[in-house]
């Protein structure tokens, strides 16, 4: 029964992607990609990976989604055309991706067997850092430099997205509500937001020892976020306030100084102390929640559009 | 006993799945955009809500039993705002035309 | 109990895949809006069942942020430039 | 598993090369735009003496600098590492970062506001991340902390490149994206497949491993090819010029000197320490065939161009051409390892002095720019006569790269010419001279113009203070100067590659 | 033929396909925004094969190694920093084309088609 619905799934997923490609309009495009985003969450489930299977649906369907429909609906009509392939050409192209697809699949196939894998040194060195979260460990242990250094990477894509405004209203507010908010999307601004708190912070609580953890609950607590500026419920907020660039930078500066702590009193750079990983470890998750739930949002949101209050 | 709760979990996931179906259907055969789908979104959040319960007392705790809920709950929300959203669509669309 | 759970699932997911490709190839807009709306449902609908039948506690919580993203996905009507909303300007310094 | 790495004594110094630039982005961040040039220039000068302090570490200790971190031994953790090149590399990005941030701190002076506003302190964010990043390119050993370094990378250089937020080169910033994310991507998916066939990410260990096996082989290729993207080898070559032209002087600089040597880098780690010798073989002439292409095709660019910047940034792709013409140069024997050829030694002296000089002629065209308000060459005639710095400046780099003695671009070429001949490949030889021969055609064309006697008096619109034109000058006296001292490197750059005796050099 | 079948498996081979179809998507679109989609759809495939790669790895007690699965977490936070970037240029190079010089020119009036 697992297998035709694996099989199911498979099918379902290369039709749905075939689809965006192949679709003309644009915006169905981007909406059917929505779709792939949701529905990859459930392969996900398949793949015995619910930690990415969280992460996919918030951020490939739910962020991903929603930057690109904003990015659609500014550009409808006046988007930046390259010119495009000949039929002949998109049929080479074609044939080309087919035997790229041939190839990489024929890889996949011959990796080696048994599947090498670090499962068994993963779940050996749990122990030490007091988590029940295995990909919990990976992210904010044993290769934490990699979680650390991508924090950097989302504070400076919104760093580089901020330097696209104007110079005049730098360090201003995004424009995020349509002039005229629809009494439907008000309601959902209200009612969805408490929802949302509470899963976003029980997937930040739970990410210790179940699935779960800082990414999908920063998404989570993201996307209220912008629900309700969308809605007009709360003001965006100026890139240039205190409030909003300490809450930035909170998450990695503390992750930055238990790091450094650990030269102190651990092993080095980014060690824990015996016995106290697995609170510093949570410590971390929250501080960091917050900031990429900040920097997410803003990161949809855009450069500024208002001059900053002075 | 666990039989009977089986049974009972049998019956109500099987009605949602008909539910799905009979939505489906509906999207396909009605013939104007409105009862289209109002019938789908309808009909799969009673789908949806049947299989909810019919997981329920096979829920392992009371935190899962609540998430099931909360899911339902979710998709009625969900549901609420779209077809409100969706029906001021139609009629503007309509409107211009 | 597990074959018949993963069956329903089988079935839901096979509906609900007919039903989104009938609302995406439509001609009209307003029901290609509704693609996501229905993968929420029908997807959470399946991963509780494959939850329920493979014991996992954990798919529960992905059928719960699939129920959260697909409402939080309607602020897409809300995008549409055909809506009568515009942006205000921005009032720009010299 | 046999543990591999072993944290050094001094290994802390490569987490502080790393990690130091990223504290000062979050200092800026948090504390706002004033403080920023100040941050920025500490951190700077606080990197040089983290990167001299890891040099002396190196000719002390004579073996390679590692740092396990957290104390997780890969394949489960991630090791830095940094041998005789990455060390070399790390202090060169020290030093041209260095410079640059002299250089932009005078200029924004010249300008209204102080050098609080948006492109200046955006400036200055992008500028330590790239020092981040680069130095966590030279030191990473693990595949993965690779990709995020190269994707920090990205996302430091590309606002860079249109900072002063004209269409133009926010279109030259979206194609850089574009190339930049396609190649990460390619990069991702070879990373992967080698994961699912050894089960671990860590470079030493993948170079104890590696044996003859396709999909390996498909791994490298795919890495190699997304590498090649960012790193603009010929025929993907296509975003660098208006990016590397329309990007401010100083970011130019750092993006040409620095920002692309990052990959090359990489790519010379794969193909020399992971790919099997036979795939490496192949690999190697393809890249050698691409990159003689590369220095034929964008010098005779180079000659074209009508404004000195993009001039200057074809330029750029030539050089970089003489990178991969080291591959099957380097490709060393059964008794001679790689790194014990003279094409390796020429390969990193080529890398280090192009980045010098390279960075001192966007230097310098930026300071004609922000004099003449323009970079047309054809209307400069007679500008050595209002700036004689920075035409000299401009002349001195010109000779590395033209590869005129005594400069660091001489002994690169000439120990890659005497390899060439050595190993039997005449038509690379001959590519090598021709370079040299289209590099000295587009040189001169700007010296020649810089000498002229104007037909009318040049009007300088705007005064350039000294300094600017200083730091120009030093950056291509120290490109010159490398090559007054040829021999020193050769040992230097060995050390810690595997197993290599100090003994019987040339 | 069994083997296929596995999920670990199954969904590689679906990752190889839709690399291939977002490469395709990325070449031969003419519009900017369905590349940076196309982009999407190949960083989706490359994940599926982290995904396969990490199946596989069961073991220990775990239904799949962690290791790739933690990657493939960083690496969707990655993706989308990219296509937040990415989309921001684009936006940005519209706006400068229309009013060349206004810099914060809103949204013109757009007839509807």
């Amino acid at each position: 029964m697992m297998v035709l619905l694996d099989l199911a799934l498979a099918a379902w997923l290369l039709a749905l992607a075939l689809h965006v490609v192949m679709e003309r309009n644009e915006r169905s495009a981007i909406i059917a990609f929505l779709a792939l985003g949701l529905l990859l969450g459930l392969v996900w489930v398949r793949l015995a990976a619910p930690d990415v299977a969280l992460t996919e649906i918030a951020i490939g369907g739910g962020g991903t989604g929603i930057l690109l429909l904003r990015a659609e609906a500014a550009l409808r009509g006046r988007g930046k055309h390259e010119e495009g392939a000949t039929r002949g050409g998109k049929l080479a192209v074609a044939a080309g991706c087919a035997v790229i697809s041939a190839g990489l699949g024929f890889a996949v196939l011959a990796l080696a067997s048994p599947a090498p894998t670090l499962a068994p040194a993963a779940s050996d060195a749990i122990a030490a850092t007091g988590l029940g979260n295995p990909v919990t460990a990976v992210l904010l242990a044993y290769r934490a430099l990699d979680t650390l250094l991508e924090k950097v990477v989302v504070l400076l894509a919104l760093v580089g997205i901020w330097s696209l405004a104007p110079d005049g209203i730098w360090g201003g507010a995004p424009e995020v509500a349509p002039a005229a908010v629809p009494g439907p999307l008000a309601w959902l601004a209200r009612i969805l937001p408490p929802f949302g708190v509470v899963i976003g912070v029980y997937m930040f609580w739970v990410g210790a020892d179940a699935p779960g953890g800082t990414f999908q609950a920063g998404t989570v607590l993201a996307a209220m976020w912008l629900l309700v500026i969308m809605a007009g419920l709360l003001p965006p907020p100026d890139a240039a306030s205190p409030a909003l660039r300490l809450v930035l930078v909170g998450g990695p500066a503390l992750f930055l100084a238990i790091a450094f702590l650990g030269f102190i009193v651990a092993d080095g750079f980014l060690a824990y102390p015996e016995g106290f990983a697995k609170p510093l470890i949570v410590a971390i998750e929250a501080a960091l929640t917050l900031s990429v739930a900040a920097a997410l949002a803003m990161l949809v949101a855009g450069p500024a559009r208002k001059a900053p209050a002075r | 006993m666990n039989g009977l709760v089986d049974i009972a979990t049998m019956v109500l996931v099987s009605m949602g799945a008909v539910l799905f179906l009979a939505g489906a259907l509906g999207l396909l055969r009605f013939p104007d955009t409105l009862s289209r789908l109002h019938a789908v979104s309808k009909a799969d959040n009673l789908g949806l809500g049947l299989i909810v319960m019919g997981l329920l007392p096979q829920a392992e705790s009371v935190s899962g039993g609540l998430k099931l809920i909360c899911v339902w709950l979710l998709a009625q929300i969900s549901a609420a705002t779209a077809s409100q959203l969706l029906a001021r669509k139609i009629h503007r669309d309509e409107g211009r035309s | 109990m597990p074959e018949f759970l993963a069956a329903a699932a089988l079935v839901i997911l096979a509906v609900t895949a007919v039903a989104l490709f009938r609302v995406l190839r439509s001609r009209v807009a307003a029901e290609r809006m509704m693609a996501v709306q229905l993968l929420g449902t029908g997807g959470a609908g399946a991963l509780l069942l494959l939850g329920a039948a493979s014991g996992s506690p954990a798919t529960i919580d992905v059928a719960l942020l699939l129920a959260l993203f697909a409402a939080f996905a309607c602020v897409a009507f809300v995008l549409d430039p055909a809506e009568p909303a515009g942006e205000d300007s921005p009032e720009e310094q010299p | 598993m046999t543990s591999v790495h072993a944290t050094t004594p001094s290994g802390f110094l490569l987490v502080l090369a790393v990690i130091l630039p990223v504290c000062a982005v979050l200092a800026i961040v948090a504390c706002g735009p004033r403080s920023a040039a100040r941050i920025a220039m500490t951190t700077l000068a606080a990197g040089l003496a983290v990167a001299i302090a890891i040099a002396m570490e190196l000719v002390a200790g004579g073996t390679a600098l590692s740092y396990v971190v957290g104390g997780w031994q890969p394949p489960l953790g991630i090791a830095l590492r940094a041998d005789g090149l990455s060390g070399a590399m790390i202090v060169m990005t020290a030093l041209v970062l260095g410079a640059v941030g002299l250089f932009a701190r005078s200029q924004y002076a010249l300008h209204d506001g102080g050098g609080a506003g948006r492109a200046q302190t955006t400036f200055w964010i992008l500028l330590l991340a790239l020092a981040s990043a680069l130095n966590a390119t030279f030191v990473g050993e693990d595949l993965f902390n690779l990709y995020v370094a190269l994707e920090l990378l990205t996302f430091a250089a590309v606002p860079l490149v249109c900072l002063d937020g004209r269409a133009e080169t926010v279109k030259a910033a979206l194609r850089y994206l574009l190339f930049a994310l396609l190649g990460s991507l390619l990069y991702l998916l070879g990373t992967g497949l080698i994961y699912g066939q050894y089960g671990t990410l860590d470079l030493l260990a993948l170079s104890q491993l590696s044996r003859e096996d396709p999909a390996l082989s498909a791994a490298l290729a795919l890495m190699i090819v997304g590498l090649l993207a960012k790193a603009a080898l010929f025929p993907l070559h296509l975003w660098l010029p208006p990016a590397h032209a329309g990007a401010p002087a100083p970011a130019s600089a750092v993006l040409s000197a620095l920002v692309i040597k990052a990959p090359v880098f990489l790519i010379l780690r794969l193909v020399l320490d992971v790919a099997p010798p036979q795939a490496a073989a192949v690999a190697g002439q393809m890249l050698a065939v691409l990159g003689a292409v590369s220095i034929l095709f964008c010098s005779v660019m180079a000659l074209r161009q009508a404004r000195l910047k993009l001039m200057i940034a074809y330029s750029t792709v030539a050089q970089i051409g003489y990178l991969f013409i080291v591959f099957p140069l380097a490709a060393g024997s059964a008794d001679l390892p790689p790194w014990s050829t003279i094409a390796w030694t020429g390969g990193a002296l080529q890398l280090i002095s192009h980045a010098l000089a390279k960075s001192a002629m966007f230097l310098a065209a930026g300071v004609v720019y922000e004099a003449f308000g323009h970079d047309r060459i054809a209307d400069l005639r007679g500008f050595g006569r209002v700036l004689p710095i920075s035409a000299a400046a401009f002349g001195l780099a010109g000779l590395s790269l033209m590869g005129i003695p005594p400069s660091g671009g001489f002994v690169a070429k000439c120990l890659l010419l005497t390899a060439a001949v050595a190993e039997g490949y005449p038509w690379l030889a001959a590519t090598i001279l021709a370079g040299g021969l289209l590099a000295g055609g587009y040189v001169f064309r700007v010296i020649d113009k810089a000498l002229a006697n104007p037909a009318a008096p040049i009007v300088v619109q705007r005064a350039v203070p000294r300094r600017l034109e200083i730091v120009a000058l030093a950056l291509a006296a120290a490109a010159v100067m490398l090559g007054f001292l040829p021999l020193r490197p050769f040992e230097f750059l060995q050390i810690g590659r595997s197993g290599v005796s100090m003994a019987g050099l040339p | 033929m069994t083997a296929v079948l596995q999920p670990g498996v199954l969904f590689g081979l679906c990752g190889a396909v839709l690399v291939g179809i977002g490469l395709f998507a990325i070449v031969t679109h003419p519009a900017l925004l369905r590349r940076i989609v196309g982009c999407n759809i190949l960083g989706a495939g490359i994940f599926l094969v982290f995904g396969a790669v990490a199946r596989r790895g069961a073991g220990a007690g775990l239904d799949a190694d962690p290791v790739p699965q933690a990657l493939v977490i960083t690496g969707i936070v990655v993706a989308f920093s990219a296509s937040a970037l990415a989309v921001a240029l684009l936006k940005r190079l519209s706006e400068l084309s229309v009013g060349e010089g206004r810099a914060a020119e809103p949204a013109a009036p757009r007839s509807e088609t």
